[in-house]
């Protein structure tokens, strides 16, 4: 398991080839990238954290996974600062012996890390900035699991 | 005891942390305390429904007690991923 | 979309990394990557195909996947010939605005690959050799769509 | 009309694609053409619920018609991915 919390941008394509690599135990990997999309007319998106909790936060979420899920490995990664439209914010990637597992596994790490990882994105425009308010689906999201 | 804000509740307050000492029993205390402070406190903790807390660094509820505490953190509902 | 059959392996990471290029309208990338499995003492998987068939029925699959969900992209690789334990056998990724697009249709992706594209695995071991039976799972699968 | 064989059916009936003239209807009829051939097709189409059918490359049933088709395919249930 690994756990990556910073402001410089990672590799996503390193990072998924060494991530599915000398996995003959694992049939399958799931990994999931999130991106700023530059919806009307984002300058740019900042990500302010919580230094000290956002590791743990998020080694948590991803111990919990592991408990509830055949898996082999987990790995969360997760910038904060400023980002431009199409800078790649975060990934989560799963392994596990059996696809169901590294789906179900994938989907909630995002939805925990989404809701429950001290985390909080501001959109800056031409016009100002302004917080993202939570989606009260990614808080409905947690009820099924 | 550390008090820390983020995202706008940093901004309203106007700082990222500071030290109160504090006899507050639990985390309601603690805020209640702080809005008879200043106007900017009031403005900040004016709907509860709007702000999280952690405490030691762990989601809390806000009658979590703070005795032993080091830490209090407040923030809006997160947005990760 | 793209859709590609070959026996050549394929660059994992690459993949991942060209698809999640240049997607500031898409906020989520999905991937998910099969690998042999060295369970038992597994030697060798063969897939065998259906050549002709196999390319339209992957790209029918993609197809109605776009028209189930909103997508950006949609790729799908997938290899035949003899494969060792840890190669990567096949890739999906679906690029989309928003996460649970981009997850769900990545699983009925693999769901309809599983079943309904004419590829077949035989396995090699020390003792001999044996098609892979499907699975009353995978084909239940079907059904949730 | 050309007639294809997959995975153990192949293996069974001894080779991967033929060139079969038929007056069949359905699939089902070349199905019986086929079984009355030889004890290989016999064997390898003993037991219908383990085999799956493309006509001309589009997945079909076995009532499926045969005129104006060019290929029709035979093989296990599939196992990709």
């Amino acid at each position: 398991m690994r756990i990556v919390v910073q402001e410089a941008a990672f590799d996503f394509g390193a990072e998924c080839d060494a991530f599915a690599a000398d996995r003959a135990d694992m049939g399958a990997v799931v990994t999931f990238a999130g991106v700023v999309r530059g919806d009307g007319g984002l300058d740019a998106m900042e990500i302010e954290h919580y230094p000290g909790m956002t590791e743990a936060a998020l080694a948590a979420i991803a111990e919990e996974a592991r408990t509830r899920w055949s898996l082999g490995d987990v790995l969360v990664i997760h910038r904060y600062g400023r980002l431009a439209p199409g800078e790649r914010i975060m990934m989560v990637a799963t392994a596990a012996p059996h696809r169901a597992d590294a789906f179900t596994a994938a989907e909630y790490l995002m939805d925990y890390l989404k809701s429950r990882a001290p985390f909080w994105k501001k959109e800056h425009r031409a016009d100002g900035t302004a917080w993202v308010a939570a989606r009260d689906a990614d808080e409905d999201a947690l009820s099924r699991w | 005891m550390d008090v820390l804000y983020f995202a706008w509740l940093r901004e309203r307050i106007g700082l990222p942390k500071e030290r109160i000492d504090s006899r507050a029993a639990t985390v309601s205390d603690l805020v209640e305390e702080l809005r008879g402070r200043e106007e900017r406190y009031a403005a900040a903790f004016a709907d509860l429904s709007a702000v999280r807390v952690a405490v030691d660094r762990e989601l809390a509820d806000f009658d979590a007690p703070l005795e032993g505490v080091r830490e209090v953190a407040f923030f809006p509902p997160m947005t990760g991923g």
